[in-house]
């Protein structure tokens, strides 16, 4: 069974909803995930790693930007780099982009507001354990939530993006609500091992919110191992 | 010299705190004085009043008195909630005047030893056509999302009017809903002489000194820039560490009793802490941590920097509580004792600065009775804004369009209203928000409402149509009221015909609550909201929850082509107080009474329906009447309507104009299968098939009066606002 | 045109919730020696004349009830 | 101890979107002739010494990626 560890940082919100995802994944027995506190450095025993979303460090300076330099990031950072899987969601995509394991950066949404609403996003083709159970091209719907979520890479890196396909998730057409380059609402690393996104699949994994479109992501690592089409 | 005076205080109450005192009070304790004998926190003028509420029930776990109140939820779990109002605040500064409200309210709830699980607001505005309301709703919509959103607590639910008496004087209200293990609730008395008194959160500055009388309980008027420097700023992410530390420390069991820092600062918190414990406290302010050097004992004292909370501990563990403070990274500090003496004292590097009887300062205020009279003639300003000529079609886009019933869709999708992931029905989704609450295997729904423009006309009936409409929001997603919260928003209880509204907006509260078993647990009063250009409509706004046992049976579904459509219910539909009467400028005082107990047989059943599973479509009638609400369903479900209110029209024998946008209580739509509906009939409610889900177009026959227009159109209508709303000076993201 | 620089600060005696959280964040980062963190906004703007960017200060830039501006001029 | 004052701009050519809320703000205001706004952060600090500044504004202030900076130094 893949045990997950959920980065805890000051001002962390989703962190609850985001363990709570990965043990349904897991079965909902609860023994399969766990709270990292962003002190701990030790993620021994640990299969996969989400970055959770919310306001760590209340965002302030540029979100994501403090909550980088914690200990528990140096040693995702290293968890990455062995190829483990590590999920950024919204503030966590956004501490992912700061620490350089993901490319881009993320900006204030285009109409300056905080949005929150139900939307869709179509899989892309990039190759990660996390999209082991999505098809390219299929379309999902979880809720879209943040204010600083417009997808931004210089020229060059946004062909290099595209060209590797690391694109993981698009905004499905008219519905882009941050004005994101290319659509873009995911990305992987190049290994495809680290995805960060900004809507957030741990708010659809239960049929009373309406979705449980959001699940896959957090079953794809599993399935991947299990040798399912990754 | 009349220091009391500029400090809110009238000379017999000067002469009351000396003779208690047998001396004249010094600067600290004459400042400790202003704030805790002030309107906003001694209830001068609504404590006997309020004495009348029901407050008794079997599942009433905490009351009013304490920091929130609190029902049982099964399982061992209790929902505490609460409602406060920001409102002179938020018309000084929006943003960080409804921010520092939600920041208040939550830490009402947490002081409980609850984790807030869902806010919501009610707000109230002029119109939306004044440069001035367009900033003031931008600020306090983003001041409201800025503070939940960051915080990671969903805001569910609310509502927003646009009415001019609120131009110079908006309503800023925000109600709170958090859960927590009953046994580790705690509550605000000190106890345990020896016990150390530690402060710990933001660091204390010189926000809003004397904020709590200057702001909260004088009207507004041109000296308003002298206010200014007394804002209070809001620290979101310092509140988020406070909530995780205080719910660390009560795990532990290292609290004796815990209390947040809210208007009048220290002085209020640790103040009603040894009031409500019996004892007497000390507290040094040489031990407070300052954000700035050399403030005043009396500055520390009256502060009102946010994010802080005062817990009492045992000495044993104060290591441990400090230790849990570090870990959270929030400022913490022993900064006195619980002692037996009964007084107040403030100390200075030990060297005592005052000495207050607890007694005097909590609960030596006179509380005043009012002298009420009714006001002979409507004195709030009538605007025409609906042409005579118009027909009923385009009464029916009017009023879809009207601010205060169009969709809100702009201000709540700047709310996060699914952290959390308990939300099941969010805002706009359906007649109340529904939260999951697997701890006890079950869902809650919360409402809130207040329709002043009602109020005005008849304080007693609109007050007990808020409360019942608070109830059929939730019947509506097959929820059973299990407790009420309360804003009382008014203007100055000092004028008489304002007492009256007071006194009968209360009585219709009680008589409300009574008939619907459902206790007032707690709330909050907000007085003197006037200014020279006149009172608000008074604003009673009622919160409510309940419980659901089948999230999956809980209405909000839309309605599908063929479901057969009744209207439920004794509405006996009247223009009286309607919005249709305002836009033909043509308000005044009256509504007519109508009967609880057929409006409660009426909730029951529509809850029934909801809860069987055999009914998923159900809305209560409210404003823009009938008509509006089919269009509402119609609009929510992308599908038309065919209907004739001939039935409604005979049983009460009303005109045609009435029976499409007549509005009053005990009215609901209901959808679905035929049978299904007709069932619900011969139990003793009025139930009466009128029409059919059908098409793309919103028909509504009544006698002589119809109503015909493009689903297309009602939409345009309703979603009208958002653009309306934007304000010319969008406030710039720090 | 005028190059204008306005510099926005919260007020003295005014928190300042992000300077806070950046200089209680530095040690951490292993940046020592390094107190009375403030942070602000920068408004840059190109205007035909000086004439009323007290009253842009006032109305937009700023929130003269928390926030201190300042206004810097470069004729370019 | 030396101040220094870091001023953070979003780079030229990306969409600043505060910078574009107050363009468009500016008519409806009526302010005339103003253009070219773009919105930053300062931040302004005292430091022992200005040897890892720089430093602290690549890894910290700012993101190179999105925004470019400038520091000002004056001893005090
Ligand atoms: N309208 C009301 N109905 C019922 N209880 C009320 C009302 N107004 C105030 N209370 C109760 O009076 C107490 C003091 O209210 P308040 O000063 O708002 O508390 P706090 O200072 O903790 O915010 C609280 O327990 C509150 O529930
Ligand atoms: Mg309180």
């Amino acid at each position: 069974m893949m045990v997950w560890g959920v980065l805890q940082f000051p001002g962390s919100c989703d962190e609850r909803d985001a363990l709570n995802a990965c043990q349904i994944a897991g079965g909902g027995s609860g023994e399969n995930a766990r709270l990292v506190w962003h002190e701990e450095t030790d993620l021994s025993g640990l299969d996969g790693i989400v970055v959770p979303g919310g306001f760590s460090y209340g965002d302030y300076l540029r979100a994501g930007a403090i909550a980088r330099f914690s200990p528990a990031m140096n040693a995702v950072a290293e968890f990455a780099a062995a190829g483990g899987p590590v999920l950024g969601i919204c503030n966590g995509f956004q501490v992912l982009c700061e620490s350089g394991l993901l490319p881009g950066a993320l900006l204030t949404n285009e109409g300056t507001r905080f949005i929150c609403r139900q939307g869709e996003l179509v899989v892309g083709d990039a190759d990660s354990p996390f999209l082991a159970g999505l098809e390219p091209g299929q379309r999902i719907s979880i809720p879209f939530k943040h204010q600083s979520g417009r997808f931004f890479a210089p020229p060059e890196l946004l062909e290099q993006i595209e060209a590797n396909d690391q694109v993981a998730f698009r905004y499905a057409p008219g519905q882009n609500p941050n004005g994101s380059l290319n659509d873009i609402a995911g990305v992987t690393n190049e290994a495809g091992n680290v995805l960060g996104l900004m809507p957030h699949p741990e708010h659809a994994v239960e049929a009373f919110t309406g979705s449980t479109d959001g699940l896959a992501i957090f079953e794809g690592p599993a399935r991947a191992l299990a040798g399912g089409a990754a | 010299m009349s220091a009391h005076r500029e400090l809110g205080l009238t000379d017999a109450e000067y002469e009351l705190i000396c003779e208690k005192m047998g001396r004249e009070p010094n600067g600290v304790e004459l400042a400790m004085f202003s704030l805790l004998w002030s309107e906003h926190c001694a209830y001068k003028h609504s404590r006997k009043l309020l004495k009348n509420l029901p407050t008794e029930g079997p599942r009433v776990v905490m009351g009013p008195g304490e920091n929130a109140g609190a029902v049982d939820i099964g399982n061992g779990f209790s929902i505490a909630f609460k409602v406060e109002s920001h409102n002179h605040p938020s018309a000084v500064e929006p943003f960080q005047g409804a921010a520092t409200g939600v920041g208040g309210i939550l830490r009402d709830v947490i002081a409980l030893g609850a984790r807030p699980i869902a806010m919501l607001d009610s707000l109230r505005f002029g119109e939306p056509d004044t440069e001035r309301t367009r900033y003031l709703v931008d600020g306090v919509v983003r001041g409201i999302g800025h503070y939940g959103n960051s915080m990671g607590i969903p805001t569910v639910g609310g509502e927003i009017y646009f009415e001019p008496p609120y131009e110079q004087n908006p309503l800023v209200n925000a109600m709170c809903v958090g859960i927590a293990r009953t046994d580790e609730m705690v509550r605000a008395a000190a106890a345990g002489t020896g016990n150390k008194v530690v402060l710990f959160g933001s660091l204390t500055g010189r926000d809003g000194i004397g904020g709590a009388s200057v702001l909260a309980s004088a009207e507004l008027d041109e000296a308003d820039d002298a206010k200014r420097p007394t804002v209070q700023i809001g620290d979101p992410f310092e509140e988020a560490k406070l909530l995780e530390c205080c719910q660390e420390l009560l795990a532990e069991g290292l609290l004796v009793s815990l209390q947040d820092l809210g208007a009048a600062g220290l002085t209020s918190s640790a103040g009603e802490m040894a009031s409500a414990g019996g004892t007497g406290i000390d507290i040094d302010v040489g031990l407070v941590p300052l954000r700035e050097a050399d403030m005043e004992p009396f500055e520390i004292m009256v502060s009102e920097s946010q994010e802080r909370m005062l817990a009492v501990v045992e000495p044993s563990k104060v290591d441990q509580v400090l230790a849990l403070c570090t870990k959270w990274q929030t400022a913490s500090a022993v900064i006195g004792e619980v002692t037996d003496s009964g007084d107040f004292r403030i100390l200075k590097h030990g060297e005592t600065v005052g000495v207050i009887a607890v007694e005097d300062l909590v609960d030596g205020c006179p509380l005043y009775d009012l002298d009420p009279a009714e006001p002979g003639e409507w004195v709030y300003p009538n605007r025409k804004t609906l042409r005579d000529e118009a027909d009923a079609s385009e009464a029916l886009l009017s009023l879809l369009a009207a601010p205060s019933i169009a969709s809100k869709k702009w201000a709540y999708e700047q709310y996060d209203s699914v952290v959390g992931s308990r939300t099941v029905h969010r805002a706009g989704a359906a007649d109340a928000a529904v939260l999951n609450v697997p701890e006890s295997d079950r869902a809650i729904a919360v409402a809130i409402d207040g329709n002043g423009r009602r109020v005005a006309c008849d304080p007693y009936q609109g007050t007990i149509e808020a409360t019942l409409e608070c109830a059929a929001n939730l019947a509506c997603v097959g929820a059973e009221p299990l407790g009420v919260t309360n804003c009382l928003n008014f203007g100055n209880p000092e004028k008489p015909t304002v007492a009256w509204q007071l006194g009968r907006s209360i009585e219709g509260l009680s008589a409300a609550c009574r008939a619907l078993g459902a206790p007032v647990v707690g709330g909050n009063v907000s007085l003197y909201n006037e200014t020279p250009s006149g009172p608000i409509y008074p604003t009673p706004v009622v919160g409510m929850v309940g419980e659901l046992f089948e999230p999956e049976s809980s209405g909000g579904a839309p309605w599908q082509d063929g479901d057969a459509i009744a209207i439920v219910g004794p509405l006996n539909p009247s223009l009286a107080g309607s919005e249709l009467e305002k836009q033909r400028g043509g308000l005044g005082q009256g509504l007519p009474a109508a009967a609880i107990e057929p409006v409660k047989d009426a909730i029951d059943l529509v809850r029934g329906a909801v809860r069987s599973g055999e009914i998923a479509v159900a809305t209560d009638v409210s404003d823009g009447g009938i008509a509006t609400a089919l269009a509402e369903l119609a609009i929510r479900s992308g599908v038309g309507v065919k209907a004739d209110l001939a039935p409604v029209i005979a049983q009460h024998d009303c005109s045609g104009e009435d029976a499409l946008f007549g509005e009053g209580p005990g009215g609901f739509i209901l959808a679905g299968d035929r049978q299904a509906l007709e069932r619900l009939g011969g139990q003793g409610v009025q139930v009466e098939l009128i029409g059919a889900v059908d098409g793309d177009l919103i028909e509504v026959t009544a006698a002589d009066q119809s109503v015909k227009v493009l689903l297309g159109e009602a939409k345009a209508a309703h979603a009208s606002l958002d653009a309306r709303i934007e304000s010319d000076q969008p406030g710039l993201t720090h | 045109m005028i190059s204008a620089r306005v510099l926005i600060r919260p007020k003295e005696g005014i928190l300042d919730a992000q300077g806070k959280a950046v200089e209680s964040a530095l040690p951490a980062l292993g940046f020592e020696g390094i107190e009375h963190v403030r942070v602000g906004r920068i408004v840059e703007l190109q205007a035909e004349s000086p004439d009323r960017l007290e009253e842009l200060c006032e109305k937009l830039l700023a929130n003269p009830l928390i926030e201190d501006y300042e206004i810097e001029l470069s004729t370019k």
